[in-house]
């Protein structure tokens, strides 16, 4: 499974993508969890949930959505476009 | 130009865009247009303690093109629009360079500005940009402003 | 230019304006300008039955000015403005014209596009302008709205 | 007193000013009582009073405002601009 990361997160986590096995992870926030233990950098850019966004296969939804069959995960802090 | 050959809705690029150029081609595709209203976003300098000097604008090539393609189908949805454009630049910016476009055409001057409104609104909250700002005191993203949220909720439909 | 030398913020003329070059003048007056809304009212063709060939615009010379004035000093009461531009013109017009133009500029988004939306609502029903238009049908003055008094009254301060 | 006309009252008072004495009228309603019997012109502009709108010496008002002393009292349609 392809992860992405952006803005802070992916300075954080070092890399803006990487290829990971999601293991038992069935949602976002529990591949998150996963992601956490791979570096000191992964735990900061996870460190405070409530500023973490993500998409599924290019769909945005909240942390509780099924990551199941996905090719695609991406985590990023909330968007400041505009 | 889209694949049909039409001037395309949504545009995500480095480069600099031209409000009148932009205006003049909307207002040409219908000659029952009564009405456009234009939004433009500027890099403000903020002067004094929080000045900036330079901002980087980080997006997802791809997944932008199609949050900003769904939310002008949805402004397209909710209003009578004759014509919409959305242009967001990413990549390095300076104080009082253009950072975004949005224009909405209709009969009437309610629905262009309502519309234009809620372009930008659910821009703000759902297109994935992220700003980095650099100035005296260093380079850090910019937070995300509640205030964004709460404009963007007065949308929500009961 | 006004007797101190700064733009003019209400102008009303038989000449077009050109939005791009409005804008731009009020975009270079302030480098904290974060947002800037246009409006521009178009003569619309309305093909079919009401189809209109011509439009003659009336104005009262002197009053116009003052009143467009007032209006704008209201709007900068109101919001926090960087800047407000005020185009009418008067005289004949034809279908794809532009009618008029409102430029508001600010820090916030959310008091430029108020800022516009009101400034266009007070001139729809307190500035001194008929319009009359001509068809197949033969000439007709333009009846007031009430949807625009109704659009005007939601600004009233309780 | 200087009386201006606009828009469809001008076309049928058939005159974009004139010079009236107001008599003993004392608001702009009752002046417009006066000029209504002035000619078929004028009676017609003032047919129905509810879409007649006023100004005094360059002040927007209703049709109560009284005109005691004023230069110029102007008659017209509701507004159609913008």
């Amino acid at each position: 499974m392809q992860v992405l990361y952006f803005a802070w997160m992916r300075e954080r986590v070092g890399a803006a993508a990487e290829e990971i096995d999601p293991g038992s992870a069935a949602t976002a926030r529990e591949l998150a969890e996963v992601l956490k233990t791979r570096s000191e950098g992964h735990a900061a850019a996870f460190e405070d949930m409530r500023a973490v966004r993500c998409a599924v296969d290019q769909e945005m939804g909240d942390l509780d959505m099924p990551i199941a069959g996905a090719r695609e995960v991406a985590f990023f802090p909330p968007v400041t476009g505009g | 130009m889209d694949a049909a050959g039409a001037p395309s809705k949504v545009s995500v690029q480095r480069e600099d865009f031209d409000l009148g150029t932009e205006q003049a081609r909307l207002a040409a595709t219908s000659r029952d247009i009564g009405a456009i209203v234009s939004f433009t976003g500027l890099v403000r300098e903020m002067t004094g303690k929080g000045a900036i000097a330079a901002m980087e604008l980080e997006h997802w090539p791809g997944m932008t093109e199609k949050a900003l393609a769904g939310i002008v189908a949805e402004a397209e949805a909710r209003w009578p629009l004759d014509g919409v454009r959305v242009i967001h630049r990413h990549g390095p910016l300076a104080p009082g360079d253009q950072i975004v476009l949005v224009l909405a055409a209709s009969r009437h001057r309610q629905a262009a500005f309502e519309a234009a409104a809620f372009l930008m609104d659910y821009l703000k909250t759902r297109a994935p940009f992220w700003k980095k700002e650099s100035g005296p005191a260093g380079a850090a993203w910019v937070d995300a402003r509640e205030a964004d949220d709460t404009a963007a909720e007065r949308w929500a439909k009961s």
